[in-house]
C-alpha cells in the first residue's frame, strides 16, 4: 500500500511562478485528476512528479522518503506520457513500441499486446511517419501499456484520440489501478474514472486529499 | 535481453536508416577534400606537403556534420527525457549513443582515407602512421563532440554554435594527428604523437561521458 | 508520338520485340571492336600497348557523359508532362551512368600511371568527372531517401536539371583550362584527328556502348513497370479492405 | 505594410535572435581557417600560397553548414506549409529567405576575411580581388545551397546530404574565386575570373529561386 | 453565396488509399463538421480542401470552378489550422500572431484582438518558447481569427484547449457564420455548432450535404 504524495510545491518556469503551495496525495489503487484552466501548470506538475524537475520549494515524497533521494528507484517507479510523443517516424510502429518495453523491461504487457489494446495492431509493420495525430498519439501511449510501472504519470492522454479509443485507455486504466497501481493524469475532458480525486489547479493552487 | 543491447540495436538501427548514414559521411568527406585542389591549385608536390592535414581537417568537419543530431532528434520528439528517466543509467546510454556515432562516421571516414592519400598523393611511408592518428583520433572526435551536442540542446542552429564548442578542444588532437606524419618524414619516429593521441583517447573517455550526461540533465530538466 | 509509347503495356509488347536486336547488335560490335582495338589496331608510337586502353576509356567516357544528359531531359519530361515513363527512365539510367563513369574514371587512371606517372592529377577533366559521378550519387542517394517514391522521383528530377549544368564544364573544360588531358580529337567541329585504323575499333566500341545502354534501360524499366503494376494492385487491394 | 517586407523583418528576426547566428558562423570560419596553420604546418609562404583556396573553401563549408536550416525550421513546425498557402507568391518567399540567409552569413564571412587574410599572411595587392570574389561567390552559395534545403526537406538524411547534393554544384564557383588570386599574382588580371562569377551570380539567381520554390511545393504535398 | 463542393474524392498517401469516393459541398454561412475514427482520414481532406495536396481522383471546386485551376485566388479564400501549430519559439506570442496576420493583410480582425479574444493578450510580450500546450494553440489559432479568410479549415481545434477557450472558440466561428463565412473543422468532441453539417470518414466515406 505505497503513497505518494508532495506538500506545499513551488514551482519557477521562466521566471514566472507556475505553483505555489500546491500538495497532493494519492494511494495505490487511487487516480489523481489534474485539471485547471491553460498554463495553470498541470504539465509542470506532472514533470515534477516524474523528477524531471526539482521543485523550488516543498518536497514530493514516496512512502515518506523524498523522490530526490534516489532518482533511479523512483525511475522504476513511473512512467510518464507528455505531450511530445517520442515516436521516431523511421521506425516502424512495432519498433517504437517494443524499444521501450524491452528498455524498461517492466512487467507489463507486451508491445504486441499493448497496440492490439489500442487497436493499431493492423499498423504495426507501418513507418510511424505515415501515422495520423490520433495514430501516434496511441503509439506513445503503448508505453505505458508496456512499462508495468506502478504509477502512471499522463499528460492528457486523451488529445486527439477517437471516442472507442478513449474509452479502452478508460477501461486499461480502471484494470492498471484495480490491479494495485496508481495514476496522474491532466484532463481538459473529464474521463470519468472511479475512484479518482480531483486536483483543481490555478491562481491559488488547493490541496487535494 | 539486457537494456544495453537494445538501447544500442534501436541506435544502430536509426543512425542507419535515417540520421547522417554512413554513405553520405564519406561523400561529404571525398567531397571536401576534394575541393581543396580546386582551391589552391593542383601541384602535386604542394598537395602531398598539406593533404595529411588537409584530410584531417576535412574527417574533422565530417564527423562535426553528422554530430549535431546524435541528440537533437531525442530532444526535440521528447525521448530524451525519457531516457533520462528510464532504468538505464544516463552515462551508459551516452555511452552507447557514442559508440554507435564513431561506429557509423569514424569507421567509414577511416575506410576512405587511403582514396584520398592517393588523390591528394601522399607519401606512402606515412599512410600507416596516419591511418593509427585516424583511429585513435576519431572516437575522441566523438567523445568531445558528444559535449557539445548535448551543450547546445535547446539552442536553435546548433550546427555552427557546435562547431564553435568543438572545434577548439579537438585542436591538439589535429595538431599531435597531422603531425604524425612529418614526424615520420624528418626522421624523428610518431611513436610520440600516437602515444599522445591515445592518452588523450583514454581521457576523454574517462571524462566526457559525465559531463555529457550532466549537459543532457540540464538541458531537459 | 512520346504520348504513343507513354502506355505501359505498348511499351512493353515494343521493347520485348526491340530487345533481342539490341542485344545481338551489341555482341556484334563488341566482337568486331574489341579485335581490332586488340590486335589489328597500331601501336601508338609513344604510348606503346597502353594506347589500347582508350578503346574503353574514351567510349566509357562519352557514356558518361551521354547518360547523366539521357537523365536529364527523362527528368525535364517527367516534371513537365508528368510522364511516368520517362521518370522511371531517369531512375533506370542513373545507376548505368554512374557505372559508366567509374569506368572512365578507372581507366583513365589506369591510362595515367603509365602516361603522367602518378593515378591520379588534380586536371580540370579528371576532377569535373570525378564531380559528375557525385552528381550520379547524390542523384541516387536524393532518389531513396524518402519513404514515399514519388517525392523522391520529383524531387531528384530537379536536383538532375540543376546539375545538368555540368556536362558542357566537363565536355570544355580541357579546351577551357589547359591540362594534361587530351584535348578533343574526335569529337570536334573541325573533323577527327586521329588516325583512322584507331578511329574504326573506337567508334565500333562506343556502338557497342550504345547498344548496351540501351539494351539495359529497356530492362530496366520493363523490371520497373512491373513493380509499378503490383505497387498499383495493393492500391486496389487496400481500398477494397 | 507589404507582405514583402514584413516577411523578410520576420527572417531577418528570427535569424538575429536564434542564438546570434552570424556571429557563429564568423566563428566557425575563423576557427576551420586556423586549424590549417596546425594541420599542415607555419612556414609562411606555404600558408600565404594556399591560403586563398582555405579561405574559400572554408567560406564554403561554413555556409553549408547554416545553410540546412534555411528551411528545415519552417518545415518541422508547418510555417511552410502555411507560407505555400500565402498570398505572397512561393518563388518571392524564397528570394527573401536567401536573402536574408546571405545577409546573416555572405555578409559576415566578408567581413571576417580580412582578418584571415592576415593570419593566412596573403599578398596584399591581391585582398581587393579576393574580396570581390566572395562579394559575387557567397550570393551564389546561398542561391545553390536553397535548392539542396528544400530538397531535402523530409529525406531521411538531413545535413550531410545536403553537402553531398550542394558541393558539386557549387564547385565552378570555388574554382573561379580562388582562381582569381592567382590570376592577378601571375600577371593576367583577374577580370575574366570575376566576370565569370558574375555570370553564374546572375544564371542562378534566374534559375533557383523557382527550382526551390518548385522543390518546397513538393515537400508539403 | 458561394459554395464549395468536391466530387468522388480519391487520396493516395504513402502507398495507401485513404480517401475514395468522398464528397461533400458547403455553403456560405455553414459549417461542415468531420468526424471519423483516427487515421479515417480528416487532417488528409482538409490538406485537399486547402490545396495543399491534389485528389488522386475526383475534384475539389469552388461556385463550380476547379480550386487547382487557380491556386493564388483560392489562397486568398481560405486560412487553415493544421496539426502543427506554426508557432516560433523565438518570437513572442503578439509577434508570432500579428506576422500571420499582417502577411495575410485580410480583412480580420487585429491580432492583440485576436489575442483577447482567446484569452491570452496578457502573454503578448511572452516568448513563445514559454508557453503551454493549450497556450501555444491558442496562438495558432489567432490566424484563423485575423485571416479575414471567407473559409476556415480548422483540423481538431479545441485539442488542449480548456473549456472556457473552447467556448470562446465557438461563438467566435458562431460569428463567422453569421457573417456568412463557412468552415470545415475536423474534431472528436462535438462542439455543438448550429449550422453544421456532419461528414463521417471511415473505411467507407459517406456524403454529406
Ligand atoms: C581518371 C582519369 C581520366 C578521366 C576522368 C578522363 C576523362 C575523359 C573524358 C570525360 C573524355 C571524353 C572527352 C570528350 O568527350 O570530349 C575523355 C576522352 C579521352 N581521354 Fe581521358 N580521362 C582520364 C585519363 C586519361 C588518360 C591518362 C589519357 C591518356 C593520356 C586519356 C586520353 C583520352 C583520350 C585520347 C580521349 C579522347 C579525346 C577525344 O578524342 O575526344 N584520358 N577522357
Ligand atoms: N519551458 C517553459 N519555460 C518557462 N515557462 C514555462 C515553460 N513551460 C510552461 N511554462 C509556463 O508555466 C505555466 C504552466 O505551464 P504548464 O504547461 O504546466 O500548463 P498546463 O497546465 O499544462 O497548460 P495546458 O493545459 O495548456 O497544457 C504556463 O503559464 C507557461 O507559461
Ligand atoms: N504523411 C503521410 N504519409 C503517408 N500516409 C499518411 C500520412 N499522413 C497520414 N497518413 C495515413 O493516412 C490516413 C489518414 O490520415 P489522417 O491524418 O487524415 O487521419 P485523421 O482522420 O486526421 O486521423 P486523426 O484523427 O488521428 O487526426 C492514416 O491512416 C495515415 O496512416
Ligand atoms: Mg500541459
Ligand atoms: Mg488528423
Amino acid at each position: 500500500m505505497a503513497e505518494f504524495s508532495g506538500q506545499d510545491i513551488d514551482c519557477i518556469r521562466g521566471e514566472r511562478r507556475v505553483l505555489s503551495g500546491t500538495g497532493f496525495s494519492l494511494q495505490s489503487g487511487h487516480a489523481l485528476i489534474l485539471r485547471g484552466a491553460n498554463g495553470a501548470g498541470k504539465s509542470t506538475l506532472l514533470r515534477l512528479m516524474a523528477g524531471l524537475m526539482r521543485p523550488h520549494g516543498g518536497r514530493i515524497s514516496w512512502d515518506g522518503t523524498d523522490i530526490a533521494d534516489d532518482p533511479a528507484e523512483h525511475n522504476r517507479r513511473i512512467v510518464y506520457v507528455g505531450h511530445a510523443d517520442a515516436v521516431k517516424p523511421a521506425l516502424s510502429v512495432i519498433e517504437n513500441a517494443s524499444f521501450w518495453a524491452e528498455l524498461a523491461a517492466g512487467s507489463g504487457m507486451t508491445a504486441s499486446e499493448a497496440l492490439d489494446v489500442l487497436g493499431i495492431s493492423h499498423l504495426a509493420e507501418l513507418p510511424a511517419r505515415y501515422l495520423s495525430a490520433g495514430q501516434r498519439r496511441r503509439v506513445s501511449l503503448c508505453r505505458a501499456l508496456t512499462s508495468g510501472a506502478q504509477l502512471w504519470l499522463l499528460d492528457e492522454p486523451s488529445t486527439a484520440l477517437d471516442a472507442d479509443t478513449t474509452e479502452a485507455l478508460r477501461k486499461t486504466i480502471e484494470g492498471h489501478l484495480a490491479s494495485g497501481g496508481m495514476t496522474a493524469i491532466s484532463t481538459h475532458a473529464d474521463m470519468g474514472l472511479a475512484a479518482a480525486a480531483t486536483l483543481t489547479l490555478g491562481p491559488a493552487s488547493g490541496v487535494a486529499a | 535481453m539486457s537494456a544495453v543491447s537494445v538501447l544500442f540495436r534501436r541506435e544502430l538501427r536509426l543512425a542507419l536508416r535515417q540520421s547522417a548514414d554512413s554513405v553520405m559521411v564519406i561523400a561529404f568527406f571525398v567531397i571536401a577534400v576534394v575541393l581543396f585542389p580546386f582551391g589552391v591549385g593542383p601541384e602535386p608536390n604542394m598537395l602531398a606537403r598539406i593533404g595529411p592535414g588537409v584530410i584531417w581537417v576535412c574527417a574533422l568537419l565530417a564527423a562535426m556534420l553528422s554530430m549535431e543530431r546524435m541528440f537533437l532528434g531525442d530532444y526535440e520528439d521528447g525521448s530524451l527525457e525519457l531516457l533520462v528517466l528510464s532504468p538505464v543509467a544516463l552515462e551508459l546510454v551516452v555511452c552507447i549513443k557514442v559508440a554507435v556515432h564513431w561506429l557509423t562516421t569514424g569507421v567509414p571516414l577511416i575506410c576512405a582515407a587511403p582514396l584520398l592519400f592517393v588523390m591528394m598523393n601522399v607519401p606512402e611511408e606515412i599512410w600507416p602512421v596516419l591511418l593509427w592518428s585516424l583511429l585513435l583520433g576519431t572516437p575522441v572526435l566523438s567523445l568531445i563532440g558528444s559535449v557539445g551536442a548535448a551543450l547546445i540542446l535547446g539552442a536553435r542552429r546548433g550546427g555552427v554554435l557546435l562547431s564553435l564548442l568543438v572545434l577548439p578542444l579537438v585542436i591538439p588532437v589535429l595538431i599531435f594527428a597531422a603531425g604524425a606524419g612529418d614526424a615520420v618524414l624528418f626522421g624523428d619516429g610518431a611513436k610520440a604523437n600516437l602515444m599522445l593521441l591515445g592518452g588523450i583517447l583514454l581521457g576523454s573517455l574517462a571524462l566526457t561521458p559525465w559531463a555529457t550526461a550532466q549537459a543532457i540533465r540540464e538541458a531537459v530538466a | 508520338m512520346l504520348h504513343y509509347f507513354a502506355n505501359p503495356t505498348r511499351f512493353q509488347r515494343l521493347s520485348r520485340r526491340v530487345e533481342p536486336w539490341l542485344l545481338a547488335g551489341m555482341i556484334v560490335c563488341f566482337a568486331a571492336g574489341l579485335y581490332l582495338a586488340l590486335f589489328s589496331s597500331p601501336v601508338d608510337y609513344q604510348q606503346g600497348h597502353t594506347v589500347r586502353i582508350m578503346y574503353i576509356h574514351v567510349p566509357a567516357a562519352w557514356m558518361a557523359l551521354f547518360c547523366y544528359t539521357a537523365m536529364a531531359v527523362s527528368a525535364a519530361v517527367a516534371l513537365i508532362w508528368k510522364h511516368a515513363l520517362a521518370d522511371v527512365a531517369a531512375k533506370a539510367t542513373a545507376p548505368i551512368g554512374a557505372a559508366f563513369t567509374f569506368l572512365a574514371l578507372v581507366t583513365g587512371s589506369l591510362w595515367g600511371k603509365p602516361m603522367w606517372g602518378t593515378w591520379w592529377v588534380w586536371d580540370a577533366r579528371l576532377t569535373s568527372v570525378l564531380v559528375l559521378f557525385f552528381l550520379y550519387l547524390g542523384y541516387m542517394a536524393l532518389r531513396d531517401a524518402f519513404d514515399e517514391p514519388g517525392r523522391g522521383a520529383r524531387a531528384s528530377a530537379i536536383l538532375v536539371l540543376v546539375g545538368f549544368v555540368n556536362v558542357p564544364i566537363i565536355k570544355f573544360s580541357v579546351d577551357w583550362w589547359n591540362t594534361l588531358h587530351q584535348p578533343s580529337s574526335v569529337l570536334r567541329m573541325q573533323g577527327p584527328t586521329i588516325h583512322p585504323d584507331m578511329l574504326t575499333p573506337l567508334f565500333l566500341m562506343a556502338a557497342a556502348f550504345q547498344l548496351y545502354y540501351f539494351w539495359l534501360l529497356l530492362v530496366r524499366i520493363r523490371r520497373e513497370l512491373m513493380a509499378n503494376r503490383v505497387r498499383a494492385l495493393r492500391h486496389r487491394q487496400a481500398a477494397a479492405e
